[in-house]
């Protein structure tokens, strides 16, 4: 459920942002951000809507813990 | 389609795919994805051929299309049908089936009025041009989709825009765990969280999954390698007998999730208890207009009902729903039951726990 | 004659001579077609290979054509798909009262140099005028006859297990670009559509290569359907390298945006060539030398196993269906 | 299926390959359009006459006939008329989202008896299904190819001084036909259209009488219009006998109430036929033995006077100008 | 075509021919019809080929569409713009052109709605299968129409269909041959007198025609034989000086008229000044909306205005509609002038002069 | 102007009659009639409505005159 795209942000107005991803520029909401993001992020859109900023450490984290060893600690 | 994107790398997967092998120690691993997207992805990857036999891969009510029920479909067909009512939709309520097999399309190819949107904010560009019609937008969708529709509507209503109206038939997920996992023939060894639902509602609503029911549960994204972890998480739980809720989805899942866009829900809607299909009934599942958006409730306004519906005949979604029975076990699956002529709501979305069998799996060709 | 189509430019009177005269004959004008008969003559060798279409896209300009050039390309190539040299065009024409006259000439002027381009020439036509609120401003159909050059034309039916799949170029430019000027799906994205006509290229492939197979242009439906609908034909699996088929990121990533998939995408200059394996690579050379084909690879076989299906591989190794789809694909939240 | 179609029955997937199979494939097959490859593969002996037209009539039933008869009449007609024997038929379908699915067969099936009858073959075939509202129920095109049969084809550009003007049948028929159950023109009439194709009767003519000059057949417009036309192609003038030009009493009396001229209204199974004078008679015989051609009588002469226009001589002799209308007829209080 | 008719009867045809040259004992006879049915009939049965060289055909102004004043067409194309507005009418109106070449024809091209009725009756069907519209009904023609209209007009009022509303164009006969035979330049010997208008309006308004102004005047039918018939008693009564007003179409014209279809016209509408294209105003030769059916009129309802436009460029429908030239005299007859850009009104009907003498006259072709 | 074609009257039923010419049938209305004419009557109609009954006796006046003798009197 639930399809969702990362997409850049490249401009802000408002509630109203414009994102990017690989050449395809769309409007998106902001209403649902209580922190707006910055130019530059990733935020992450779902029916026209960013719920969420992407954090780009721990993307590199999750691949980091399988390509340094995979010490999978569940604590 | 290539990617050079490290989450789909193929060295880095079939190393965990390894990794995987040598949790499960020989044993099984009986997982349930309860997220749509999960499914699609993991046929579409390749990564459900890939995995060992072990692995039993169980398709949950994972999809907020397939669990619309018969009764939400005749209602708003019923408005569909009525002069100066335009809905405005999702593309994935198009075919979705209802009583006598009646969808979306059918209803526009006997005259109904219906705008196919990506976003409930388009609906509202859809009535102000339609200024003489009642614009009803179908609020389909879970967690995270109900606060886009509420988000909407909280603009309609600054807006005065009073022919925007919403039917809300949003589902929440943690009631619908609960109902599957108080089944006792449930025998489910590990879930796979939904990511995009978990942006919003973070994780502490899976609390009960580790405490109550020791299951390994992973907060999962979407890439293959996303999907592989969360199973090798899972198998390593499992193998160390020790359940818990892992958030691997840190990118995009924080543990406190969206509290911006509960906040929004919480002002638009107020609980309600909502119809599955194939399960029936959960309290507390559904969310209905709350009493300040009375005015932008098509049920409210338009005077619509649900009236209960006929169970459709021989259709095992409850089951399929329920991780009791993999599609390809139904026994109309594949004959009565295409995508064509769906017998069952598991069998309309791309998402749906049928329909994925049907379309992505080769051995069942 | 006022900028907007009236009814009586369709009416077979007055002003629909002029209309004629004005618009389609002066933009199409040849010897066959100038004689405006009831029927055109022509001399052609057989065996000949027979093609029809009607157009009906929306919007009527994108970027990278109009309906006009589509109508052209869309149809020789059907005709050069079997092996056959397109030599001539009908053209049928069923216009919205209403509408805008220098649109119509700005169409039919791109199909007249399509059809220069492609080296067809239109020898019939048709104009029909409906009221408003009857036809969407304008559709066209056209019909296309060619010389086939082979004695064994290319068929959907002649895929062998041992052949390679080939494709021209990159998937899903048309469709995407249709869909991102549809409206309701604003959003914007640097792709153009791909049509164009391929009766030059494939004649170079049949000149060199007298064991081509199949060949087939994958428009509506996409590289899916269009190998579903061979590998039906000719009762074989096709297999293919997810990897290898070649999608601009631009379109994939307007694809994940809006939940559909690039390979049920339409194509409008592009096909598919399934011959012998061992002629792959000299198939490769041909098609690289045109601009047409320039981004041409190989992206899959054809096997014994699995008839009638497509099988994907994914770049993981793992493989999947890749079936026909019901309909059209709408854009999905989940 | 429901009984009214879906805009997935028009998108190339699944649903598409069933109504092709379920409707079209199975009123119309024959092994060359079973083939189902891009194009279909014929080898027909050159010269060949090649015509398009699209059907857009509204109703689409009415007494005589249907769209799909009409669209297989329309075009084997043409072809026959630069005297030639129609072979082929291509059909391309726009369809309204919505359309009745029974209807859509009873076309269907309506199309199969017509091209039986003619003995031609529909080899090509094209579906698209637009949105509700953006086609009026269903348009269809078709192309025609036919065999000239004749070193010195017919054609429009061939009448000359002295030949004779004669036509296969009562006139307007169709036309009035159409008009009588248009919406808002209510009024009962017991007429039937005359549609028909005529491709026997011209390639008896053809046959019998090498020296045919001119075959048309005056549809869209009619007799008065085809007849200007070809006054102009051949730059000569036609002369025609007001009463000798035969018209049923209930069309004259249609025409009459509603203030139109029955030699403007359209023909959809009548031909002109031009040729030397002292052939006239013999072409009268071989028209009434056949019984489309039954009521064939001459009705004028082609002058060297007046080139470029029709002149009528009515019943008291008195002569006038039988021109082109600017558009098409409309009823009329004055 | 043919017919048994005796009215079309070649034989006395011929004959009654022979009597005219006859009756003229090698003098001129300069005829006016007044009607375009006339001059269409004269063309089209071709009589108007056969009569005598002294015979000179004069069209008067005689059809309702082409004496519809520029003013008159802008005032129901700005109508025709309005959303929310239908347009009814007669065929006849079609490509009339208004200022600039603009008619209802390209009107419906940008979007208009106008619907094409054989009767004003039809109309009130086309109003209530659109009651959210305003449908007006262009009510252009003669005595013999306005009757048709009005009648109609009290069905709407009877029926309270409010939405029905008429532009009354009407234009009356007699005030306009009162204002042609006032002209000094008036040299007309006969007048073939309307079939039709004389149907409804009787004889007795064409008195002054022969007690004043000693112009022989026929009522005629449309058949050939009706016509030859006019002229031979014009040609009579110019010879033995005896001018009358003959009714020579007594099976549908009795001297009274018909006084229920006047009475009708009474209570519906008053009389009122009225536009003539290429004539300009005259007095007392229009209809306008009695004040008990004010609120089915257009104008009022609508708030529509005639304005003055200018008039056409070059055009002589003036002098033509006056039968002080023939309309092949025009400077611009058949070269800037033509039925498919018509300057003047008279090239726009079939029945107006110069569309006429364009369409069916031999010599000029 | 205003073209007006004789049709027998079939059937009439208040202000409406079913008027027939040449096999072409018509409903058309009667409002302007003061005297309503007769089933087999012709009535003269114009824009749907019938403005007169057709004298039949004066059509064949018309001709007679002609046909015997040409004794055109203008009293
Ligand atoms: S195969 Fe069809 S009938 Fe069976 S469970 Fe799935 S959707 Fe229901
Ligand atoms: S020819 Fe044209 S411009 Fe001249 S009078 Fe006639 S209508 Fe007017
Ligand atoms: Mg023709
Ligand atoms: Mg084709
Ligand atoms: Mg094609
Ligand atoms: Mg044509
Ligand atoms: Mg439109
Ligand atoms: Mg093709
Ligand atoms: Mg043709
Ligand atoms: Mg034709
Ligand atoms: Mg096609
Ligand atoms: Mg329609």
């Amino acid at each position: 459920m639930c399809l969702a795209v990362p997409m850049e942000v490249k401009h802000i107005e408002g509630e109203v942002a414009d994102v990017e991803i690989g050449g395809v520029r769309k409007q998106i909401r902001l209403d649902l951000m209580g922190d707006k993001p910055q130019v530059g992020e990733f935020v992450i859109i779902h029916a026209g809507f960013a719920i969420r900023v992407l954090n780009r450490e721990e993307a590199m984290e999750t691949i980091k813990i399988f390509q340094e060893g995979w010490n999978l600690e569940l604590v | 389609m290539s990617s050079s994107d490290p989450l789909r790398d193929p060295a880095l997967c079939r190393e965990v795919l390894g990794r995987i092998e040598e949790a499960l120690q020989g044993r099984s691993l009986r997982f349930m994805e309860v997220c749509g997207t999960h499914t699609v992805a993991l046929f579409r990857s390749g990564v459900h051929s890939l995995l060992p036999s072990q692995v039993v891969h169980l398709t949950g009510p994972g999809c907020p299309v397939c669990v619309t029920h018969e009764s939400e479909v005749a209602a708003y067909l019923e408005l569909a049908g009525r002069d100066g009512v335009v809905i405005a939709t999702f593309g994935d309520l198009m075919r979705v089936p209802g009583p006598g097999g009646a969808s979306l399309k059918q209803a526009v190819a006997e005259g109904a009025r219906v705008e196919v949107v990506y976003s409930p904010f388009d609906a509202l560009a859809v009535a102000k041009a339609n200024p003489g019609d009642k614009v009803v937008f179908l609020g389909i969708g879970f967690e995270t989709t109900a606060p886009t529709v509420a988000a909407t509507l909280r603009v309609a209503k600054a807006e005065g825009l009073s022919n925007f109206l919403v039917m809300p038939f949003h589902k929440l997920v943690p009631p619908a765990l609960d109902v599957l996992l108080a089944d006792p023939e449930m025998s489910v060894e590990g879930f796979m969280l939904p990511g995009h639902v978990s942006a919003i509602i973070g994780t502490a609503p899976y609390a009960p999954l580790a405490e109550k029911y020791r299951i390994p549960s992973v907060v999962a994204g979407f890439e293959p390698l996303d999907l592989l972890q969360a199973i090798l998480l899972m198998a390593e739980m499992k193998r160390q007998d020790k359940p818990r809720v892992v958030n691997n989805y840190k990118r995009v899942v924080s543990d406190e999730g969206n509290p911006t866009a509960r906040a929004i829900v919480e002002e638009v809607y107020r609980p309600c208890d909502a119809l599955w299909r194939g399960i029936g009934s959960i309290p507390g599942s559904g969310l209905a207009m709350a009493d300040a958006y009375k005015a932008h409730d098509a049920f409210e306004v338009l005077g619509v009902e649900l009236r209960e519906s006929p169970p459709l005949p021989g259709c095992r979604c409850g089951e399929v729903l329920k991780g009791k029975m993999p599609p390809d076990k139904c026994p109309l699956f594949a004959k009565a039951c295409t995508p064509a002529n769906p017998v069952g709501p598991c069998m309309v979305s791309t998402e749906g726990s049928c329909a994925a069998y049907f379309k992505y799996q080769l051995d069942l060709a | 004659m006022g900028n907007k189509l009236l009814l009586d430019q369709g009416s077979g009177g007055l002003a629909s001579h002029r209309l004629v005269a004005d618009v389609f004959l002066r933009h199409l004008a040849n010897p066959v077609l100038a004689r405006m008969d009831d029927a055109a003559l022509i001399n052609p060798k057989g065996p000949l290979a027979v093609s029809t279409d009607s157009f009906t896209v929306d919007p009527i300009f994108f970027p990278g054509g109009d309906i006009g050039c589509l109508a052209v390309h869309g149809t020789v190539n059907d005709v050069a798909m079997l092996g056959a040299k397109p030599l001539y065009l009908t053209c049928g024409f069923i216009l919205e009262e209403g509408f805008d006259l220098d649109d119509l000439e700005r169409i039919v002027a791109s199909m007249a140099r399509a059809a220069k381009k492609a080296g067809v020439r239109v020898i019939a036509g048709d104009t029909k005028v409906v009221g408003r609120g009857a036809a969407d401003k304008i559709f066209i159909n056209t019909t296309g006859i060619g010389e086939v050059v082979s004695s064994r034309p290319p068929s959907g039916h002649r895929a062998r297990p041992g052949d390679a799949v080939i494709v021209s170029g990159t998937l899903g430019d048309h469709g995407l670009t249709i869909l991102s000027h549809r409206q309701g799906l604003s959003f914007e994205a640097p792709v153009q559509s791909d049509c164009a006509s391929l009766n030059r290229l494939t004649l170079k492939l049949m000149q060199r290569l007298e064991r081509v197979h199949v060949l087939r242009d994958p428009t509506r439906g996409g590289l899916a359907t269009t190998l579903n609908e061979i590998a039906q034909q000719s009762g074989v699996g096709i297999h293919l390298e997810e990897p290898a088929i070649p999608v601009k990121p631009v379109v994939a990533s307007g694809c994940e945006v809006l939940g559909l998939d690039p390979l049920y995408l339409a194509n409008e200059g592009k096909l598919i060539c399934i011959l012998p394996g061992k002629l792959a690579d000299q198939a490769l050379a041909v098609m690289r030398r045109d601009p047409l084909g320039r981004d041409a690879c190989v992206i899959g076989t054809v096997t014994a196993e699995n008839p009638g299906k497509v099988v994907l591989r994914t770049g993981l190794g793992g493989r999947r269906l890749l079936g026909m789809l019901e309909g059209e694909q709408l854009p999905r939240i989940c």
